[in-house]
């Protein structure tokens, strides 16, 4: 590793004091921008939503709710796995992090698939198109689609930091990678649960 | 001695001085090289975008234009816009000042995030031979703003801007994280908010306003292209969508794009005045904060580009007072450069007197800006030549200005060479006399009558707009003395030294050009670098001009 | 080391700086009219405008002439001179609180003044008063076309309009953006498709204006500034207005006023209501789908669309609904919708329309 | 019982799973200090909400079918 020898190098231990702190705080600055997108979406919804046509658009079927709500909690279930399987790796206790990952991971297939039968449903039973169904069709499903794109990301990102901590590239004491992993998969949580309250509850 | 390794910690920021040319000039991840790289791609940029406005000047000769179509003459002022501020101004002050000056005086080897910041400088020439290749297969003619649902019908360049704005906006988003987290993180010790030099402040001002507002862009010129691409139904009236949500949405970015573009001139202002007049800069703590007023107010007022388009008159009344309200902080600013200069010993330097340029220049701008808040004259002029007359005089006699300025400051410290001060001081006053020639004219056009975004137009107005033709010729001449003066003066330049202007801010206590490391041993600050008659406030600064080694390797 | 307090000659110059502005102030007060910066005045509330033209011009010149004048002065006065040694310095002041406050304070003041100057304007454009000429004016790719009360068809050359007499503007567009700008009446609007905004005013000179579109809509936007807007006295604008009448009397039998009670849709003629819809409703109706919206929606099978059992008024969709609400016209959340004096519709031209929509599927 | 009273059921209980996980994380973490920590447990909260959210629509009580 390169290095530089430095006379009075302890004001240099001050000036960075750690990268961690400086990843931490460029990652979280890059959810906050991620939020800030998101959030032009949700504008641009409610928006077109009280343009005065009526929600849902004359003609159109809300999506049930019964299955949103299942992959909901779908999803929130893992993130809950996900917070334990990070304090899993913290303590140290390798094999419970390794299966709560899976466990994350799988939930997290399982909510694409639980959103492939919802669009495929509204698809091809319900006649509901993104480009085809006036506002509702394109703000529902470039929302909840950018959403699912995130979740892909996520879990290919998850999948990732499985496979380098099985080759030992984390450990006790440095683990920002997961730590970012883990607050991107909260992040995607979290959003959903404002995306399902303004698609399904209000 | 002591070894910084295990931690990950500094080791993150000194890597080895790359050897290759590939390594050093074009995939560097060095803050300095970045920077430079930033300039050097903005101003080829400007000369393109500047021949387009000259084609605009030339078409606006005669009353029925002639010169160009007018599908043609559409396309050109869309680009010329598009270009300077997404592709010049922002770029120049943000990209390039800002990754060239601001580690330097913050005490930092480079920037938070090199990689980052190298990724951000590729994205930005790509998106501009994107932008520019969208010429050929037509244009975008809806000008820079790109209202639906005439953007929609627009040709299929329209969809290229879409990408080309994207991706810059995504250069611009990462830079504003970069920043941040530098300015935030990476000072050097003792370096307090309150001892950091202005400059910083204009780019701490800057980030998060380039990091938020332009992810709103992103979303609005997502959606564009998905409409445009794909027929899903956002801003069309006819498929339920809404023109008016295309507006909120550019302008919740746009109007905070305009602080972008101007807190750093702000920055390199404070600089310039206070080390050329030989005095503090006067009033350090409300210009600092003013900076962060501004740019916090940037982000509330962004419908007063919107009085015309319908929206509920009492949700026009808060933007009106609060844009008035911004004019109290840049007063503030403009009072105290006048503060700073009372009493100086001012030396008359080309940089200075961009300075005074921008103090003169600028104050009409924002003048006319307070205009146009006011609703009932807003509703005369809005979309007549006093719009552009406004904007061209915030951004060329402010933006640009600064941009001027600050090449004839920091030129030493980049090539270790001044620029030619006679040279300097003909590019000045044409460049001033031509500017005015062309601009001023423009808002007694706007307020008879003229509307803007015209390929022809009503002849009454026709020797104003011959007048405005040739003085934007004397404008031109004034860019090429300065390109030229620049292209000359990289190698043939009379030798500079590490600080001939006697400045006291950080980058001028290295060697010029600055080493890779920046600093042998980084500083400790102990006051603010404006006090000149106190002695240095740093520390460690002794060995930086010698030849004494520093140790860098593998260990 | 200089002294920290201002010499002689900088209050000699704030003098003669206070001098000129002081005429600038005068000059932008007492000038005759604002004709060298503005176009000639043509009606309320554009003199209010102008009004505030002169407030904010004044002012500026005071604060732009201080600001020139110290600038140029500082420069010359305390430039490093030649018997000066090079390193010479400045007087080091950092700061002065009275003085920071008084450019805080004074500003915020100018600001809070300026506010409630133009705020009392605004509400006088708010006020203006509604009960006059009510004309719709719409914007095409690339001229206006203008729509009088009780009169069907569209004028497309000029707007006439009489002198001294409210006017009412409902502006919205056929395809893109425009902008409905008369210079000399200082007002201006976006024609939005799928909305309508609304200026009010009163001319008040009698002669022709140009009108002149200010947002960008097309290769011929440059073209949209040949139509104008004719400001006439009541006679002759009446002997125009009665000449356009009669020149599209074969298509309606106008009324002025709301009916009051049902409406007869006995005898209705769908042939007719199709002439009429594309004269009377088609600028904010499609016939296509109801998603299709213009101003209004789509109109394609309103009494036959079974996901929208019932109309905007909450009413069930009968032929009698449709009736009552070109009666009366309509304002809520879809919008708005004039009434049937306001349209120029007749009984028998709403039976007519609705007997077409009828036929709708 | 049909797919969707199944899909019902299993909202609520994973809703109130989740509700209930999160809660016991938030409160283990409650004192852990770091800006990474304020920021997991802003976001446990908000999945703790969300699993209110999910059981009660599951339950019918809030949402429109």
């Amino acid at each position: 590793m390169a290095v530089v020898s430095i006379p009075g190098g302890g004001e240099v231990d001050q000036l960075y004091a750690d990268t961690r702190e400086l990843r931490l705080q460029g990652f979280l600055l890059f959810l906050v921008s991620d939020v800030v997108l998101f959030s032009s979406f949700i504008f641009a919804y409610l928006y077109l939503r009280n343009s005065g046509q009526g929600w849902p658009p004359p003609g159109i079927a809300r999506p049930p709710i019964s299955l949103a709500a299942l992959n909901s909690a779908i999803l929130f279930g893992s993130g809950a796995t996900m917070h334990y399987a990070l304090e899993n790796f913290k303590r140290g206790n390798f094999l419970r992090y390794s299966s709560l990952m899976l466990w994350t991971i799988l939930l997290g297939i399982l909510f694409l698939c639980g959103q492939g039968i919802e669009y495929t449903t509204l698809y091809f039973q319900d006649h509901v198109s993104w480009a085809g169904s006036g506002i509702f069709g394109a703000s529902f499903f470039t929302l909840t689609g950018m959403h699912g794109f995130h979740v892909f990301c996520g879990i290919c990102y998850l999948v990732v930091l499985l496979l380098q901590s099985v080759h030992g590239v984390y450990d006790k004491n440095k683990y920002f990678g997961l730590t970012a992993g883990t607050l991107y998969w909260h992040f995607v949580d979290v959003i959903w649960v404002v995306l399902f309250s303004i698609f399904y509850l209000i | 001695m002591s070894v910084i390794a295990e931690h990950g910690g500094i080791a993150e920021h000194i890597h080895p001085e790359p050897q290759g040319f590939v390594r050093k000039y074009v995939f560097s991840l060095d803050h300095k090289i970045i920077g430079i790289q930033y300039i050097i791609t903005a101003f080829v940029f400007f000369v393109l975008a500047g021949c387009l406005a000259e084609i605009i000047r030339i078409q606006l000769m005669h009353a029925n234009g002639g010169f160009v179509t007018a599908n043609t003459y559409d396309e050109v002022y869309s680009i010329h816009g598009s270009a300077m501020v997404w592709l010049v101004i922002i770029p120049m002050l943000t990209g390039g000042f800002g990754n060239f000056v601001m580690p330097v005086q913050l005490g930092a080897r480079d920037v938070a995030f090199p990689w980052l910041n190298m990724i951000s400088f590729w994205l930005f020439p790509v998106a501009g031979l994107m932008l520019f290749s969208s010429f050929l297969m037509g244009a975008p003619v809806a000008g820079w703003t790109e209202y639906p649902p005439m953007s929609l019908q627009g040709g299929a360049g329209t969809s290229m801007w879409c990408a080309a704005i994207f991706l810059v906006g995504v250069s611009s988003t990462l830079t504003g994280i970069n920043f941040l987290v530098t300015i935030l993180k990476m000072r050097a010790p003792g370096m307090t908010f309150t001892r950091m030099p202005l400059f910083c402040w204009g780019q701490l001002a800057t980030a998060p306003l380039l990091m938020i507002a332009t992810t709103a862009l992103a979303a609005a010129l997502a959606a564009l292209f998905m409409e445009r691409q794909f027929g899903v139904p956002f801003y069309d009236p006819t498929k339920g969508g809404s023109p008016v949500l295309w507006q909120h949405m550019f302008w919740f970015y746009s109007h905070p794009a305009v602080y972008i573009m101007i807190l750093p001139a702000f920055g390199i202002m404070s600089e310039v005045i206070s080390v050329f007049s030989r005095k503090p800069v006067f009033g350090y703590r409300m210009i600092a904060f003013s900076s962060a007023a501004i740019a916090l107010a940037g982000f509330m007022v962004w419908a007063h580009h919107m009085f015309t388009s319908g929206i509920a008159p009492y949700m026009q009344l808060p933007f009106m007072v609060l844009t008035f309200a911004i004019a109290v902080p840049t007063g503030i600013k403009i009072f105290s450069w006048l503060a700073t200069m009372w009493g100086g010993k001012i030396h008359l330097t080309t940089s200075m007197l961009f300075a005074l340029g921008f103090l003169v220049l600028f104050t009409f701008g924002g003048i006319s800006g307070v205009f146009l808040a006011a609703i009932p004259f807003d509703l005369h002029v809005h979309g007549t030549y006093f719009i552009p007359a406004h904007l061209h005089f915030v951004l060329v006699g402010g933006s640009l200005m600064g941009i001027f300025s600050g090449m004839y400051y920091w030129f030493p410290k980049m090539t270790g060479r001044y620029l030619s001060e006679f040279w300097g001081r003909v590019h000045f006053a044409l460049f001033v006399i031509g500017f005015l020639g062309t601009f001023l004219p423009m808002h007694w056009l706007g307020a008879e009558g003229m509307p803007r975004r015209v390929a022809s137009y009503d002849p009454q107005f026709q020797w104003v707009n011959q007048l405005e033709s040739i003085f934007s010729f004397i404008m031109t001449a004034a860019i090429l003395i300065f390109f030229v003066n620049m292209l000359y003066c990289i190698r043939n330049g009379k030798k500079a030294g590490h600080n001939p202007w006697g400045a006291r801010t950080l980058e001028w206590q290295i060697p010029s050009p600055p080493p890779y490391y920046n600093f042998k041993h980084i500083p400790s600050v102990f006051g603010l670098p404006y006090d000149f008659t106190e002695p240095l406030p740093y520390t460690h600064l002794e060995d930086e001009l010698t030849d004494a080694p520093v140790t860098v390797g593998a260990q | 080391m200089e002294t920290n307090k201002p010499g002689r000659g900088f209050w000699v110059t704030t003098a003669i700086l206070a001098v000129i502005s002081i005429a600038g102030v005068l000059y932008f007060w007492l000038m005759p009219s604002v004709e060298p910066w503005l176009p000639p005045e043509g009606g309320h509330p554009g003199d209010q405008v102008d009004w505030l033209f002169r407030f904010m011009s004044s002012t500026a010149a005071v604060l732009y002439t201080f600001v020139v004048g110290y600038v140029i002065y500082f420069a010359i006065a305390y430039r490093l001179r030649r018997s000066d040694p090079p390193d010479a310095l400045g007087v080091q002041v950092h700061d002065n609180a009275k003085l920071e406050i008084a450019w805080t304070v004074v500003p915020t003041l100018f600001v809070i003044l300026l506010s409630i100057l133009s705020i009392k304007i605004w509400y006088v454009l708010q006020i203006q008063p509604t009960n006059g000429l009510v004309v719709e004016s719409i914007g095409r790719q690339w001229y206006f076309t203008f729509r009088y009360p009780n009169v069907n068809g569209e004028v497309t050359d000029a707007m006439h309009l009489p002198v001294n007499m409210p006017v009412t503007l409902n502006l919205t567009s056929n395809d893109v953006i425009h902008s409905f700008w008369v210079p000399d009446m200082r007002l201006k609007a976006d024609m939005i498709p799928g909305m309508i905004n609304t200026i009010r005013f009163t001319p008040t000179r009698v002669g022709r204006y140009q009108i002149i579109c200010t947002e960008f809509c097309g290769t011929g936007h440059s073209t949209m500034d040949k139509q104008t807007m004719v400001v006439q006295s009541m006679p002759a604008y009446l002997a125009w207005y009665h000449d356009w009448q009669q020149r599209n009397a074969h298509v309606s039998n106008a009324i002025p006023t709301v009916s009051s009670g049902a409406i007869s849709l006995a005898g209705g003629d769908a042939a007719a209501g199709r002439t009429l819809f594309s004269q009377k409703c088609s600028a904010c109706h499609a016939l296509g789908p109801f998603e299709q919206r213009i101003v209004g929606p789509g109109l394609r099978g309103v009494l036959h669309d079974e996901s929208h059992p019932e109309l905007v008024d909450g009413d069930e969709a009968t032929p009698a609904d449709v009736a009552k609400i070109l009666q009366n016209g309509y304002t809520g959340s879809m919008g708005h919708m004039p009434n049937q004096a306001e349209n120029g519709l007749s009984n028998n031209d709403i039976a007519n329309l609705v007997a077409f929509l009828n036929t709708l599927k | 019982m049909n797919l969707v009273q199944i899909e019902h059921v299993l909202a609520v209980a994973g809703g109130i799973v989740v509700f209930v996980v999160a809660s016991i994380a938030l409160r283990n973490d409650w004192k852990t200090p770091g800006m990474d920590n304020q920021v997991f447990k802003l976001m446990l909260g908000l999945l703790a909400l969300g699993g209110v959210l999910a059981a009660l629509a599951g339950l019918g009580v809030i949402g429109k079918a």
